[in-house]
């Protein structure tokens, strides 16, 4: 049976390690667990952030990482897949995103993880403006995420 | 009739994010990003950057493509998440 | 302030989500966190496993470890790096290691679980005998073990 | 006196993990396996093996290190964490 990503865009505070606890109880023949937490930085270059606020397209974007999550199931040998990306108004500290995968191998999970955490990133259809005491800002990936994106070929 | 949606910057300067606009026969995406500039100088360059991409219906679209009437046509500018 | 790592050894379950929610809460500054949580296989190529045993050396496991985890801070720019190991008896789906790292930067969080994970695996002084219906064997790192070791030269 | 620590697969072989020897004089690793081996053959070719490392009061050694009075010689099979 093909494994189907669990794949989330809420508006809503989440827990993180409850989710990751989840995974874990609801992956018995796992080797191991792999997972990222993204938070609201409390400082940007631009100084100490107020407010993170993030967009989506709800026609598309849900159903997009979806698509691009069942080629990393395609591409590792893993057991379970999911994120979670929180839109909406946030405040420094919160999670903005999970990635979690669990996997057999060790280096599938880490490369799984690795991988949809940069697809979400830099390919994913949300948009993020932060807030400072300068104001608000959108704001765009760095070089540097385009080119972890790109170590991708899936 | 077309519904236009703008994300993230291009909301801002459209001043809101969706508009609709009334079609007398159907149109390639870029004459509607010219329409738009008529009006709306700004928005219009900023659309006409080929860092925006575009979605029509939900799938992502040429500027030559032809938008059909009671379409959704959204525009979307580079990405940032997590 | 250099960063201490929190390397643990233990003969008592652990949950690792509790410790990755703590270790989240403690960096507040952390744009993202990384974990590896590995779990008793319930398979192995023996057969089913009924059991496995972890042995470590007390006088030199931990303090090797914590001072690999040195090298591991001294490379990646961490905001916190944890890991905590079983010892002594388990069984299937039990968690075996947690490994964390937080840090400002997505990429260095990433690679310092994996490095400090696959120094764990093949490098830390541990040893692991598992039980199946065929009786006890110790298991010894498979060349890809050794190989994901050497990727990393700190 | 030396304390001898045998872990994983030489333990099972050592019949346990400690054993203790009497030396009349400071000696070298590798003749420390062989007197060893003079009663255990097994053992003692295992202990020969390269691929066994050995730590003195908790440090990596040699085998050409000398072991001190009241010292703790370990034997390190191959390692497997995780």
């Amino acid at each position: 049976m093909a494994l189907v990503p669990d794949i989330r865009i809420t508006d809503r505070p989440f827990d993180p390690e409850a989710e990751i606890a989840t995974l874990r109880r609801n992956s018995p023949q796992t080797g191991g667990l792999v997972s990222f937490t993204g938070l609201v930085r409390s400082e940007s270059r631009r100084g100490a952030v107020l407010a993170l606020e993030l967009e989506h397209y709800p026609a598309m974007t849900e159903a997009d990482i979806a698509g691009y999550a069942q080629k990393v199931t395609a591409h590792w040998p893993l057991a379970a897949l999911l994120a979670i990306h929180r839109v909406g108004r946030m405040t420094p500290g919160e999670p903005i995103v999970l990635v979690a995968a669990a996997s057999a191998h060790r280096r599938a999970a880490f490369k799984a993880a690795d991988c949809l955490m940069d697809y979400l990133k830099s390919r994913a259809l949300f948009w993020k403006r932060e807030t400072t005491a300068d104001g608000s800002a959108w704001i765009e990936p760095v070089a540097r995420d385009y080119q972890d994106a790109d170590r991708w070929s899936l | 009739m077309v519904d236009i949606l703008f994300f993230g910057k291009l909301r801002d300067i459209a001043g809101g994010g969706e508009r609709r606009i009334a079609l007398s026969e159907p149109a390639r995406i870029e004459t509607i990003i010219a329409i738009i500039a008529e009006t709306d100088d700004l928005l219009g360059s900023m659309l006409a950057d080929p860092s925006i991409k575009c979605a029509l219906n939900g799938v992502l679209a040429d500027r030559q493509a032809i938008v059909p009437d009671n379409a959704e046509l959204a525009f979307l500018p580079p990405v940032s998440g997590g």
